[in-house]
Order: structure tokens, then C-alpha cells, then sequence
């Protein structure tokens, strides 16, 4: 295949057992001049070791505040094909579960309209069309849309949930993270759309505490699926685990974290009071070990990435929540949450950065969550702590 | 042509639509799995019916033809069902026992790489780097395909420790997994960005300019309505430059990349744990920069050789400590590597009990 | 008092705020209705009837979205205007 | 009648004055030591040598008279040797292993309180309180007083985990060593200072007040000649009372103490800790402050029944976790807990697993 | 005995088995009225619940700026005896040894000056005489210094230097905490007498890991002994604890943070290099195992009490420094440490308080420290760090 630029160095990239990107990229030539001109621009990159791309000023559908961001070339002139280089997300379906006939319809609008490359998916977890223009957009819109795909978000917004497969297709899953995304999905429709908020706002939900979407380090609002009661164990499993040759007591027992579980070289028993759920052993003994029967998820709020004050990780708030259809509860929990976020937060302030700011007690008392030693690590350590009236009251 | 109908706020469809019937039938009723081979699973519910999955590599982008071609495979061997994963693999899900085998071969044959289950490396959570990003400070593709080159063996069989979580991001946004994973590589600047006043005045808006910096670096120069920076302060990020593309961040014999690791996600045995720095820099080398491949495969190798099963980087190097992990691997310790930001106080090491 | 009259205070506002301050949604709902003493809701209705038409945009910047009067590409683009 | 010729900058006398000749013959040759009972001990020097230690609680504020009475005790059975430890204790120092019996009886008989080695309660690190600084937010000698009357039997004989370090602080400026004690009080007061300003205006430096608030809640009020205070900035430290009395931070009814546990000095097992907050109040109740008392009793028990063996305070909270801490010792969890201070990141629970 | 007031209240405390400082005031009112008077409004705090004391003002001795703290009464009319209540700081003798003959010479004097009551001793590590009048001052100066005593320190000055009794009666001081206590006070004479810093400076000095004087804690530089080679092991007295019913397998080997010490059953054997120095082991079986040979100390720096930004422990600075007779290499380092802080520090900012506002860059450049791995318990975790131009010349 050659194309209208020389790519050396990209050419390069072809080579190697690992699927290649540039391969994608030429693929797409046939497709549109858009992602020729992107080889020759990224080519270009790769020689001078810098980017091309200008910031994206207004572009949107009318009546949405987001779902498209606006990507400009700066050299229009030698690379007139990506003058414009706007990316369209589509709200991808809970757990990113596809048939083939739904991909062709999404490859079908998308060869009509834009460069033929795609990002499946994005990081958040839209389905990402990498590339089209500004006099484009309402067309793609209409056509996506009438064919019961809308568009994901951006900007300042309620961000796209995304979640794990969950129930789907895993044995651990303790909440149901596809219905309970696509019921929040569907609740926040306008919140994601018309961007009212602050700074964005990302929900992702994990079906137990493995965490396969990553809840924990990067969403506003974390659900974590996880139980109350008590493990079930099945011997006869644990011992054929044995025969198979594990070492439970080294690999088990051993590393689980709080010496909660013990193995006499037959047995699994647990003090299931002790347990914190970490996953360990019923991670690696699947046959043997499962979940407790009284599920529900952890609610944990605030993570994102490190501008401007370092990364955070969520923080705990609810440690157990039923999250059962048709998840009111959980639904008025993050409500409640938002519109203290939303009532307090600075521009481009993250709700982490706003609990630093303005400490616990408000938001809590605000959600209407009491305190609770589930919430920290570990108390405070310095002696300097605030009192209200109300406290003084109370002898 | 006429469009059809524009509809708003629908939503996504719902996935229930594109449930293969077994997963529809056992939804939630998931009893257990096994692992097959590096790249193929299977579930088993509760009903003995059983699902296979067959999970292949994905670059993530994607050209319209590979999504067909993808479509195509679903279509012979899977009723036409597939997935993603959350690290933007493929996976096929095969309902019919007697279709999988033909399905490896044909992937096998068709060159698609598979893998990315159990304990070994799966995909690289990345983003767009030079390919659509204006914030880029490297390819992250690039890196990403020249990354898992070299690593392709920990995809497709070898077995690591633990589960190993790779990242890159192409700058301090880090929109992807590289705050929290095992190792990962970070795009940084290294300079105060260069000032085009004359542009300054001419292109941006000034308080908007000077509001972008998160560190308060930026004062407006009223006089020549332009801005400046104070050196002292700025810690390249950027920020400034995607409001106001005069003043210019890139300096592309500057530019380069970081190497993190001991981040996870999970609670299994031990808290989440955020990546620390490892390396802090190389220059860029597209287009397949091998210093950082090499440093790369350097730590993986020793993490292999050391961890015990079931640890994974960051448990590993918490318990033999840091000071150790940077001798084992012969990474040299710098200025850079002490934390003198926010959170210094906890990072500095308060105890007589350490390792030479 | 009628969505219309609703809609030329959110306008002029606007207007008179645009290069000075990147409005929210949320800041021009409090203006006017702390300013007409109207109830929040009715604003963003008719502050949002007004971006649906292009009266309004929503628009993007340095990380943050904001409400600004649309630009004439925009409205070129949008077949507002020819 | 003439005083004698001041020197100045001679510094101490030198230690080795002061040294027993066992000591000084064995300096730096100790090979092992042998705990005899609660309060006595051996130390075996290389050459065979030996030395033997009575410790005995001191209140630390000690008159000229019982001062000259552990001196008369010391002639009789130490050759006039003796020494005091970082924790205040008196320790006689025997070379005559005949004299050791009769120092005990003799000291018995005294009602000298004997004890304090090996794992037990030692003496309670305090500072001055009511009785002799302006800082005072409680008194510390009676807290001690009532504490220790309390825990005698651990100093005297009862055994622990492991060494069970107490603290009492006055006032935040902690002259001790609360901030890292396995069990300790600290003084609170929880009001802002309230403003006698007609005097501020007579007494005090308005910029020294202003520059004396660590939190910036003070701000000058030119027009009256006095100054402000900031009811949300203000974190009841009493500094600006220090500087400027009619500040009044003191609140009889409103101040009181709060106890904290977990912290530990040595780098032994596990680094160093911060104690943490446990129970945030308690009214001052003079002269025993019983329920103070109770609560130090009530988690010294719970620790007792529950740490392993060697086990300081800090690791088995650590080891069973601060929310078990708070169920198994009843103590209520309330907003105080959750730290609002700069390093609240690093206290949060940042991870899905914890018991309930 | 009856006092010149009624003391119901205090009275109560001298109840019970612990020594009742009540009783030792009560034994200084033979000595002198200030103690009287001290009981009385002592008393009157405990009725009322509050202090009654003002700050010092300005009281000392002719050419020194510290020894001596000013208290007042706030009450004077109403404790004649306190009205004037100063304190004198006397400087222990390292590792707090006396003489029967010298404790009676310091009773001697402060008897015929002051109240007759004592603190044995302050918190940073003097010797404090508790009470007396600002014109006894010079008069105590002049007969405790003829006689070889000299002030203690206070105000922002080098604070009196203190340590464990280590080789004076320990078998694992690493290094001769005595004698380098004793160095250092006579070497920062003029530092302890004449406040020149930018606030307090504290030394405190402990013989191992152990810190038995929590220097870690409680010093701005924090002296601790330690050791380089491997640990002595005499396996014989291994036996021996195990046959006197020691579970060297839980309370040893288990309890070994760096799991380099086993125990087979028989005999001990470490793995040197990993093992921290952590002094476990050595304590709970002090007959069988003993630190290393090759002996020198660790240097840290900062730890403080939480006014105002949270307490700080100390922070490894230097990992093994030599520390023996005449410790040139030792004081050297601590001059280059004070001499940065005092070019740098504000008024009132501590060393830790600096360092975290500094950054260790400059400091450890200044002192001429490399960055090294023991410096940190773990590196950064945020990708904002900074290069100097001569870092950018490095290719
Ligand atoms: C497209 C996407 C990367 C991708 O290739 O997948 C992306 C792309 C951009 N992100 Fe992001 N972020 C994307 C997921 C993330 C994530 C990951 C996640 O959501 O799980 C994060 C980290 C988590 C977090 O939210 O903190 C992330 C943290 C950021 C930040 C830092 C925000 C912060 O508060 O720390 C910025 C900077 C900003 O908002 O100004 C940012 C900004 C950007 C911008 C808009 C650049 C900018 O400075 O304005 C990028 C546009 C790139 C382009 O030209 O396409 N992006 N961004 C991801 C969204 C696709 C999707 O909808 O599925
Ligand atoms: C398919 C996917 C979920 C999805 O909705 O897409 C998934 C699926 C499974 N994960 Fe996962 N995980 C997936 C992303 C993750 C992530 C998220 C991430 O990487 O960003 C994590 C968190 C990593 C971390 O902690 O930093 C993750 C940490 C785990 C672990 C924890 C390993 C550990 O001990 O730390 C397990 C349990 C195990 O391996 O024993 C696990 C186990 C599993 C199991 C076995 C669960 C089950 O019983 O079905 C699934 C297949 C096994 C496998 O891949 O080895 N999965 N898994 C994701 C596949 C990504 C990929 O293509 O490789
Ligand atoms: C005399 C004294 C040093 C001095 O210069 O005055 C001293 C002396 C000894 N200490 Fe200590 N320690 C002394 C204060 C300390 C301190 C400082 C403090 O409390 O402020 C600590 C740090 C506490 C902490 O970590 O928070 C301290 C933590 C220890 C430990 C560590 C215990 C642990 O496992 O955490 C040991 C070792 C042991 O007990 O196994 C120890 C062991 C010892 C030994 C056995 C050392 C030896 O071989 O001679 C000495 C006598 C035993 C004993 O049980 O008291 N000493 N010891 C101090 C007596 C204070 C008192 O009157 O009670
Ligand atoms: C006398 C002594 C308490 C005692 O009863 O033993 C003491 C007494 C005072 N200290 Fe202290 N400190 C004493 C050891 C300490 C210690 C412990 C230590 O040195 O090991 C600390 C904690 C460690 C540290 O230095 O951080 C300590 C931390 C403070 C602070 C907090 C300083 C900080 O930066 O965090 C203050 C407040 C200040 O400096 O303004 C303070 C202030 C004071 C003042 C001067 C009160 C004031 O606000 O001006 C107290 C005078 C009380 C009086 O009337 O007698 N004192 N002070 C101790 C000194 C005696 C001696 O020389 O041996
Ligand atoms: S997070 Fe838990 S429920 Fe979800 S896929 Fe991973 S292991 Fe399964
Ligand atoms: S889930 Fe974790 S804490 Fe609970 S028994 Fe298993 S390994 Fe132990
Ligand atoms: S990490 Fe930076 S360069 Fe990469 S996509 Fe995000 S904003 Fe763009
Ligand atoms: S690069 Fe970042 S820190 Fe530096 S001036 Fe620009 S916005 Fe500020
Ligand atoms: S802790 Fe406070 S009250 Fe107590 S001696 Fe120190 S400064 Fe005075
Ligand atoms: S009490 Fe402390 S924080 Fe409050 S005003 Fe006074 S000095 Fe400031
Ligand atoms: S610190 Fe070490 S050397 Fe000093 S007394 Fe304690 S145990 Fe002995
Ligand atoms: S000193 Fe500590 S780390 Fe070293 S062998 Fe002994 S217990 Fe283990």
C-alpha cells in the first residue's frame, strides 16, 4: 500500500507480532484522505519528536454542551485533510457487550462520515470516532441517534459510567454493574449532555473489590460490589485445590491480609468477622471460595488524575448500600452527593479536591451519612480539631 | 438525501440486546472459571452451562475494516457476540465448545496475537499522544506497540508473578491508569514553556491564560498585554499552552518520558497502591524508543526473578523496600526521585531500620 | 413573566458578560433569577430552549465548559444563518 | 556575704564525674542484661562485671528534701551512685550485689514504688500544667498522679505485650512525647479566645498578636486599636493568649482533654508511628479526672486481651485495624476522628477492603 | 502537715501508691513560700478548672539569652509567694548520672535560693529548678558556675543536647552516646547560651534503633547509633532461649519485618543484607544475638510537635556516618545542617517545618549529601519534578 506520504519511520511500526496502529491508520486510507493526512502529520511527529494539534475551540450538536471534542491542525496547509480533526464518543453499551450486526452499523455511518478509524474504546469507555469535520457533525448525529446510539459526554460534565462485565461473565460480580450503569447512564442523561457542572464527573462501578474498570483511581464516584456476611467455602474443592498441587497455606492463608483465614492442611476455615473482603483468597481459589449471599456495593468518592495536587484515590463514605433494581437507594446516595459538589465546587474543582478543601464533616452531614470508623484508615494524628456549637451542647 | 430523525438524551442501547442467550440465561449465575490457555477462558454457571472466551490484542484504534473483520470472526464462530475488555482488548465469546479450537487456529493464522489472561501482561491502557492529542508530549501508541513487541511472550504464555498492569500517558493529564499502575510511562516536560509575546498579545485571552496555571506561575504583563512566567514556579505542565498555543511548551530536544511503577487498583491483599518514580527520564526515540523498552523489560525481569506468586510489583517492592528494588535493578536514585511536592512528609523515610 | 422577556434578560446578560467572565449554566440561572425573582427552573428552561435553537451555545475551554453567545461559523454551520 | 566568681559557657560537668567504677570500668562492654523483677535488673559486661539497676517512679517534681533522701540512699547501698532516666524514674545503680536485696526492702518499706522495666507501664512523660505554665489547658501531674495510681500494678509487676508508653501534654504545644506514645492525653481547649478588648488596646502589640496565629485568623482592627478573630480560621492553639492575655483562650467549662493511641518511637518490627486520635473529650475533672482514667484503663485492658506478644499498642491496632479498635474498646466514632488537618489524603480509606 | 491554705483538692492526691507530687510541694514549704503560695493557687486551679499563670517576660543572666524561663502570677495580690515563679535550667550531666555529693550541692544551693522544688528533669533533658525571684538569678548564676554548673538553654537557641545512658549500661550502644553528648554541648556552648537562630534547635542522641531518649521524635537532629556488618549470632544462647521456652519461630523469626531471620528449629541464621537493623531480635534474645562490629551512626533531621503544620518525626539524612572520638566528621556534618537552616529558616520555622517548604535539593546540595535510596521510604509519587539547567546539560 503506498500512500500519499512517505512514512518511514511509522513504517517501522508495522513490523512486530503486536497488532499495529499504523496498520489501523493505512487501513483507513481506503476509507478517507483524513487519515492519510493524520500518517503524514503523525509521520511528521515522529521526526521532529512533537505534536501538531491545536486545542478544539466550539464544536458541537445543537443542544448538547458535549460528546464532540474539536481537534484542530496547526498546519492546515500541508495537511489540509486534518484541518479539521474533531472526535466523535458514543455512548458505548454497559460492559462493552457488542453483536457483529450493531459494530457494522456503527463501521457504516462512520465510513460515510468520517475517517474510518475509531478508538474501541476510549478511556472513560466511549466508543471513539477519531476524525471527522465540524460540517459533519449533525449529520453523524442524527444518524447515530435515530438508530438508538446517542453520543457520550464531555467537558463539564457527568461523564460517561462505564463499568466491569460484572454479572455478564464473572462469578464474583456482587452487584448487578451493567443494569445499575445503564439505569445511571440513562438517569443523567441531561447532567451529561449539557454540561451545568463544575469540572466533569465520572461514575464507574466494579462488581467486587478486584476492581476490573479501575473504579477506585479513576471516577468521582466509585461503586465497589462487595458483602456482608460470610464466605462459602466448599472442602471438598479446597482439597482438590491441594491435589492439584497449591500451596495453600503459602499462596491462601499466608497472604490473606488480616490472618483471618487459616488452612490445617485439610481445611479452610474462616473468621468471617475479621475478613475485610479483599478478594485474595476467593480470587484464587474460585472453585473453593465465593462470595457471601448479602451483597451490596461500598460507595467511595473522589479519585482522578494528579494536576493539580497529586492523584487521589476514592475514599470510602457508604460502606454498604443495598444496590438492587431499581436502585433508588444508590441512585438519591449519588444525587445527594453531586449536588454538594455541585453547590460548593469551584470551577475545574473535582469532588476530591473539594473534600480536601473543605474537609468531611460538611459533605457527610450534608449526604446525611454519619461518621464512621470505616471511612478512614486511621484517625487523625494531630490534636487540632473543630468544634460546632451543636458538639458543645451535647455534655 | 434527507437525514432521518435526530433523537436526544436516549442513551446507550441497552446491553441486554447484545448478550449472547447463555450469558442472558446465566446472568449472575456465574459459578466459577478456569483458565485455558494464555488467551482462552472458560465460565461455568451455576446451570452447567458454559461460556469461552477468546481474548485477543487490540491497538484500540481501530480501522473500520478491522471492526468488520472482527464482526465477520463473531459471526462464524460466536452467533455473531463479542466484547471489549476494560483495557481495550477483544473478546470472543464462544457459546459452542466444538467452535472454539477452529477459532484459535483461525486468529492463529490470521496473525491475531492472543493472550492477556491470568497472570501476565495484558494491553496497555494508553491514549492518543501525537495521533489526536494537542497536550501530547510523545506517541503514545508508538510506545505502546513498541512496548508490547518486545513483551509479547508475557501476553501470549509466560507467567508472571501476578497480573502485570502496564500504562503510558502522553502527559501529566494522565488520562488513562498510569497513577495506579505496575509500570507505567509518563510524557513530561522539562522546561519552562518558551513565550511568543507578540502572538501572546495578538491570540489569547490574558486572564483566561492566566488562570490556567495550576500553580499560580503566570502574571499578566498589563503593560505589554502579554503574560510571564515565574520560573521558580512552573512545573511544565502545560496547562497554559492549551489555552494560549503561543506560548509553547514543546521543546521537542526536552521532551520525554518517566517510568513509574508500583501502582495496583484491586484491595486484594494490600490497599490500592499509587505508582512511585522509577526512572525520570529518557529523551524520546521514536519511533520505537528502546531505552525504554529495555528499562522496561529491565524492571519486569526483576520483579520475575524476585516476587514471590501472587505479588504483585508494588507488594513486591514494599517488601523487600525501596532502597532494595533500586540496587536489584541498578536504577540509579536522583534529586528527582524525592518527593518534594504536597506530600513529601510521608514519603520520607522517618525510621533508623532501612537497607543499605 | 413570559419565557420571551426570560430569554432577553439571559441574552443580555450573556452579552454583556461575554469576554469578561466564562459563564456557566449555573451562574446565569442565579443571576436572573435572583435578578426577576424567578423561580430557578423556569430560567434553565428557557435557557435551554434558547441553546436547543442556537440562540445560545455551549462552549469549551482550558478544561471547562461555559455558556457564550454562538459564534457566526457556529451559526453558519448550524444553518442559522447563510 | 560575696558570691564565688561566675563562669560562663563551661557547659555540664563531664558525665564520667559521675560514673560508678564498674561503669567505668566496663564502658561500652556491656554483653547482656537480665530483667530480675519489675523494677530490678542486671547488666553482665564481657569481663564477667556487673551492675544492677532499681528503678523507682519518680513524680518528677521532686522537693530538695526527697531529693537528699534518694542521695542518703544511694551512699547506703550504691556507693552514692545514681542516675535518672529519660522517662524520670530514679534508677539506683548497685555494684555490690549484697546490697541489692536490703536497697529493695529498705525501699519497700519507704513505700517507693519499684517497677517500670521490661514490658510494663513506665512513668508517664509529662510537662508542667497548672503548676508552673501560662499554656495550661489541664493539669499534668495530677492527670499522672491519678493515672499511674491507677495502673500501679502494671508498673509494679503486671506484665504486658510489650512496653506500654504513656504521655500526658498540657496543651498542644505537647512539650513530650504524646505525638508518638502508645496511650496519651493531650489538653484541648474548643473555643475561640474571647476578646477583652478595652485591654487589648491597653496590653497588647497588635502586630505581635496578629504575627503570633499560626492559622492567620488574627486580623488587626486599626480603627478600635485592637483585633479580630476569624471564628472559622481559629483552631483554639492559644497563641495569641500567650502574646497578648486578654485573649482569653481559657474556658473552664469548655476545656478539657482528648486521648490518643498507636504511637511508638523505636524503629523496632515496624517504623516509628503517630499517635492517633481515640477519644476526642473529656470534660476536666480534677482532682482524679475519673473518667479520663477509666478510658485510659479500658484500652490498656483491650490491648492486653488482644495484642500478641510483643506487640506495642500502634502495631495491634494496625494489625486488627482502626475501625475493630474503635468495636472492640466501644470508644464512638465522631467527626473529630476524620482528619480535616493538611494530610487528610493520607488517612482516608482508599480502598473497598475493611471489616465492619 | 498544714499549709497556709486549705487544699482539699490537692490533698486527694496524695492518696494512692504513686508518688504524690503534691507531697514533694508540700515538702518544699519547709524550704520556702513560694511553694506555699505555689500550692494555693494550685488548688484554686483545680477548684476553678484554669491556669493562673502569665507569660515571661524578659529574665535572665548577664550575657546569656537562655537558662531561664519568666513566670508570673496572674493572681500576685492574692500568691504573694508566686508572684515572681521563674524557672532555671540547669544542664544535666549526659545520660542524667549523678553523685549523692553532687545532688546534694544542687539542693544546697537552691535551697538558700529558691522554692526547694525541683523538675528531675524537663522534658528536653535539663535539670529545671522550679521557682524563684528575677533578683536571685545572678546569684544562683554565679554560685552553681563557680561550682561547675552551668545553664541549660532556652528561646531560639541550640537546646540542651540529651541521650540514652547507651555505653554507660547498655550492650548495644553502637556508638558512645555520653561522649558525644557531652562534645556537642561544650562545642554549641555559645549556640545554647546566646539565642542567634531563627528559633529552637534540639540534638538527641541514642545508642541503636531502639531509641531509648526518642530522638526521632523529639530532636531536630536526631543522632542514632547502628551498624554495617552482620549481626553476632551465639548459637548456643539461641538453644538456650528456645529450651527456657522461647517460640523463636512466632516472636523472632515471624516478627522479622524483612523476613531475613529464620529459625530452623536449632539455630538462627540472617540474611545480613536485607536485614534493616531494626533491633528486634537483638532485644527479645539480647544473650544470643549482638549489633555488628563495624559501628558508626544514622543522622536524621525534623521531627518536631504538631504546632502548626502536624507533628514531624525526623527524616533519614544521612544512612552510616562514623561517630567516634573526636567526632570531627560528625560535628562538621551537624554545623553544615544548622548553618542551611539558619541561612534559610524564617523566625520561628523549625528545620523540618524549612525542609518541607524547601524541598531536599538545596538542602542536601548545600550540605553536600547525595540523594540516596535510604533517604526516602518511597519516591514520589506525582510526575511534577523539577531539573535544573544543569541537570538538562546531562545527556
Ligand atoms: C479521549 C480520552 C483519552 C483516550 O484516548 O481515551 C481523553 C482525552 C483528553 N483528556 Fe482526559 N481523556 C480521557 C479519559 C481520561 C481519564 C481516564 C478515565 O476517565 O478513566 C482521566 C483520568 C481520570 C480523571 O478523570 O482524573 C482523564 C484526565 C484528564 C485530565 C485531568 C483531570 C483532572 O482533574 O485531573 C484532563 C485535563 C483537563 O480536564 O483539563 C484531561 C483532558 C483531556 C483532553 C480533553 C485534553 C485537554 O487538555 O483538553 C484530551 C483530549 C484528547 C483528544 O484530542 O482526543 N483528561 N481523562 C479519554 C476519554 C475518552 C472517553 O470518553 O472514553
Ligand atoms: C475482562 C476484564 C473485565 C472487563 O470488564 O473488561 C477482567 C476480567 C477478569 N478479571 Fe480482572 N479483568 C479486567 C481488568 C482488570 C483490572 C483493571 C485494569 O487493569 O485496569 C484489574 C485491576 C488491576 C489492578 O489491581 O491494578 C484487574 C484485576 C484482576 C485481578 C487481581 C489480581 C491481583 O491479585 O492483584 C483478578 C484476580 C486474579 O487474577 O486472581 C482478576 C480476575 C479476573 C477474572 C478472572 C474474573 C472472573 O472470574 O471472571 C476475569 C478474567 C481473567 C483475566 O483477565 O485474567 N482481575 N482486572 C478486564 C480485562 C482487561 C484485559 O483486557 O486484560
Ligand atoms: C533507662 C532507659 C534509657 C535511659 O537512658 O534512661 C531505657 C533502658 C532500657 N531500654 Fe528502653 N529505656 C528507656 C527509655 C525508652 C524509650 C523512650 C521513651 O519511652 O520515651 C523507648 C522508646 C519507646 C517507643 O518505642 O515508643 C524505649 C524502648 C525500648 C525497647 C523497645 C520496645 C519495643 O519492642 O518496641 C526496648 C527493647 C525491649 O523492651 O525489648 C528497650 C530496652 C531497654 C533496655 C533493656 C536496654 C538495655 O539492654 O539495657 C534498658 C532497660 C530495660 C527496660 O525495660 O526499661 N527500650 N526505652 C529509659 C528508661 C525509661 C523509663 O524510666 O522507663
Ligand atoms: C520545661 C518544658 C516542659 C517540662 O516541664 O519539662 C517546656 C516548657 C515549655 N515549652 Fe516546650 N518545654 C519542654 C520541652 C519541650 C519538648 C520536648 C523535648 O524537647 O524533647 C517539646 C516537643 C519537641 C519539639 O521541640 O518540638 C516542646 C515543644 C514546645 C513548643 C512547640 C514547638 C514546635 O515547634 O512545635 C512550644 C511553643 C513555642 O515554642 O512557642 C513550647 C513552649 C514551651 C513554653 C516555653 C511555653 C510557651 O508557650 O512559651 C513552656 C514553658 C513552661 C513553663 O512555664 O515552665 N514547647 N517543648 C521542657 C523543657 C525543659 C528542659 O529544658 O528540659
Ligand atoms: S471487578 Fe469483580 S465482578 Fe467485576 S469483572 Fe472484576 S472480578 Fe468480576
Ligand atoms: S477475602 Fe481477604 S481478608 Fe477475607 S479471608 Fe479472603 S484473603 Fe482473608
Ligand atoms: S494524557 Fe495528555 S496528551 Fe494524552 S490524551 Fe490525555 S490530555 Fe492528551
Ligand atoms: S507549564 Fe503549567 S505550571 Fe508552567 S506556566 Fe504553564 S500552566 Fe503554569
Ligand atoms: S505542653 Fe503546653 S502547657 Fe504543658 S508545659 Fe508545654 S507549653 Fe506548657
Ligand atoms: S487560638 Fe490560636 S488559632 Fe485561634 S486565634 Fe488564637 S492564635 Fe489563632
Ligand atoms: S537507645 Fe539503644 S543503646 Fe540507648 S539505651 Fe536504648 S537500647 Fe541501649
Ligand atoms: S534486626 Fe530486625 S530486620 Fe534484622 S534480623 Fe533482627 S528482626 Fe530482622
Amino acid at each position: 500500500m503506498s500512500g500519499k506520504y512517505k512514512t518511514p519511520m511509522l513504517d517501522e511500526l508495522e513490523k512486530g507480532p503486536f497488532p499495529s496502529f499504523i496498520t489501523e491508520m493505512k487501513k483507513a486510507t481506503k476509507i478517507s484522505t483524513t487519515a492519510e493526512d493524520a500518517l503524514g502529520q503523525l509521520e511528521k511527529s515522529y521526526q521532529t519528536k512533537r505534536g501538531y494539534w491545536k486545542h478544539g475551540g466550539i464544536v458541537g450538536v445543537l443542544g448538547y454542551g458535549g460528546g464532540v471534542i474539536g481537534r484542530y491542525s496547526s498546519l492546515p496547509d500541508e495537511f489540509p485533510g486534518v484541518a479539521h480533526y474533531h472526535t466523535v464518543r458514543i455512548n458505548q453499551p454497559s460492559g462493552f457487550f457488542y453483536t457483529s450486526a450493531a459494530l457494522r452499523e456503527i463501521c457504516d455511518i462512520w465510513d460515510k462520515y468520517g475517517s474510518g478509524m475509531t478508538n474501541m474504546h476510549g478511556s472513560t469507555g466511549d466508543l471513539v470516532l477519531l476524525g471527522t469535520t465540524t460540517d459533519k457533525l449533525e449529520a453523524i448525529f442524527a444518524e447515530y441517534s435515530s438508530r438508538g446510539w446517542d453520543l457520550g459526554s464531555s467537558g463539564s460534565a457527568m461523564r460517561t459510567p462505564s463499568c466491569c462485565v460484572g454479572p455478564g461473565r464473572c462469578e464474583w460480580a456482587c452487584i448487578d454493574t451493567l443494569g445499575l450503569t445503564y439505569h445511571l447512564t440513562q438517569h443523567f442523561q441531561d447532567e451529561m449532555h449539557r454540561p451545568a457542572y463544575p469540572y466533569k464527573f465520572k461514575i464507574k462501578t466494579a462488581g467486587c473489590a478486584v476492581d476490573c474498570v479501575a473504579a477506585i483511581a479513576r471516577a468521582d464516584l466509585s461503586i465497589i460490589g462487595t458483602w456482608k456476611d460470610d464466605i462459602q467455602v466448599d472442602q471438598a474443592e479446597v482439597k482438590a485445590y491441594a491435589d492439584m498441587g497449591m500451596n495453600i497455606q503459602a499462596e491462601i492463608a499466608e497472604m490473606c491480609p488480616t490472618e483471618c483465614l487459616k488452612y490445617d492442611g485439610g481445611k479452610i476455615t474462616i473468621d468471617n468477622k475479621e475478613c475485610t473482603r479483599c478478594m485474595h483468597c476467593i480470587a484464587k481459589m474460585t472453585k473453593a471460595l465465593r462470595p457471601g449471599k448479602e451483597r451490596g456495593a461500598t460507595i467511595l468518592v473522589g479519585s482522578k488524575a494528579p494536576i493539580v495536587v497529586g492523584s487521589l484515590l476514592s475514599w470510602v463514605i457508604v460502606p454498604f448500600i443495598k444496590a438492587e433494581e431499581p436502585f433508588e437507594e444508590v441512585t438519591e446516595l449519588i444525587e445527594n452527593i453531586i449536588e454538594w459538589w455541585d453547590d460548593n465546587a469551584k470551577p475545574r474543582e473535582r469532588i476530591g479536591e473539594l473534600l480536601e478543601v473543605k474537609g468531611m464533616r460538611p459533605f457527610l452531614e450534608a449526604i446525611n451519612v454519619p461518621p464512621q470508623p470505616q471511612q478512614v484508615r486511621e484517625p487523625r494524628k494531630d490534636p487540632f480539631f473543630f468544634w460546632t456549637a451543636a458538639d458543645l451542647e451535647k455534655k | 438525501m434527507a437525514l432521518p430523525q435526530r433523537q436526544t438524551d436516549i442513551g446507550p442501547p441497552k446491553f441486554d440486546k447484545f448478550l449472547p442467550p447463555v450469558i442472558k440465561e446465566n446472568y449472575g449465575q456465574w459459578k466459577y472459571h478456569e483458565e485455558l490457555s494464555g488467551g482462552t477462558m472458560v465460565h461455568v454457571a451455576e446451570s452447567g452451562a458454559k461460556i469461552w472466551t477468546v481474548r485477543c490484542a487490540s491497538p484500540r484504534l481501530l480501522s473500520t475494516e478491522t471492526i468488520r473483520e472482527i464482526s465477520d470472526l463473531a459471526d462464524e464462530f460466536c452467533g455473531g457476540y463479542l466484547r471489549f475488555t476494560t483495557r481495550h482488548n477483544v473478546e470472543f465469546l464462544v457459546s459452542d465448545e466444538s467452535r472454539l479450537q477452529p477459532l484459535v487456529d483461525k486468529l492463529t493464522t490470521m496473525k491475531y496475537m492472543i493472550g492477556g489472561i491470568g497472570d501476565r501482561v495484558s494491553n496497555i491502557v494508553h491514549t492518543q499522544g501525537w495521533v489526536h492529542c494537542h497536550s501530547a508530549c510523545t506517541d503514545a501508541s508508538g510506545l505502546v506497540k513498541a512496548i508490547m513487541d518486545d513483551l509479547a511472550d508475557y501476553f501470549t504464555h509466560k507467567v508472571l508473578p501476578n497480573k502485570v498492569r502496564l500504562a503510558v500517558a502522553c502527559c501529566v493529564n494522565m488520562c488513562g491508569a498510569v497513577h495506579c499502575s505496575d509500570i507505567a510511562v509518563v510524557a513530561v516536560h522539562r522546561k519552562v514553556p518558551k513565550i511568543d509575546h507578540a502572538n501572546v498579545t495578538k491570540m489569547c485571552e490574558i486572564p483566561t491564560t492566566v488562570g490556567s496555571c495550576p500553580t499560580s506561575a503566570i502574571r499578566p504583563n498589563p503593560k505589554d498585554k502579554t503574560i510571564t512566567i515565574n520560573e521558580e514556579k512552573c512545573m511544565y505542565c502545560g496547562n497554559c499552552f492549551t489555552v494560549c498555543p503561543p506560548i509553547d511548551i514543546h521543546d521537542p530536544e526536552e521532551d520525554g518520558v518517566a517510568i513509574v511503577v508500583g501502582g495496583k487498583v484491586g484491595s486484594l491483599r494490600t490497599d490500592p497502591k499509587f505508582s512511585k518514580l522509577a526512572i525520570p527520564f529518557f529523551y524520546n526515540e521514536p519511533p520505537r524508543w528502546p531505552k525504554v523498552v529495555d528499562a522496561i523489560r529491565n524492571i519486569l525481569e526483576t520483579y520475575e526473578k524476585h516476587a514471590k506468586k501472587h505479588e504483585r510489583v508494588g507488594e513486591w517492592v514494599e517488601r523487600i523496600g525501596w532502597e532494595r528494588f533500586f540496587s536489584l535493578t541498578g536504577i540509579e536514585f536522583t534529586f528527582q526521585h524525592i518527593d518534594d511536592f504536597t506530600f513529601m512528609r510521608d514519603t520520607m523515610r522517618t525510621s533508623a531500620a532501612f537497607k543499605y | 413573566m413570559e419565557q420571551e422577556a426570560i430569554q432577553e434578560l439571559i441574552y443580555a446578560y450573556s452579552e454583556k458578560m461575554s469576554g469578561k467572565k466564562k459563564l456557566k449554566e449555573k451562574d446565569i440561572i442565579k443571576k436572573i433569577s435572583a435578578d426577576a425573582e424567578l423561580d430557578k427552573d423556569v430560567v434553565k428552561k428557557a435557557l435551554r430552549a434558547m441553546i436547543d435553537v442556537g440562540k445560545l451555545m455551549y462552549s469549551y475551554g482550558g478544561g471547562a465548559s461555559s455558556v457564550e453567545i454562538p459564534t457566526e461559523e457556529y451559526l453558519r454551520e448550524k444553518g442559522m444563518i447563510k
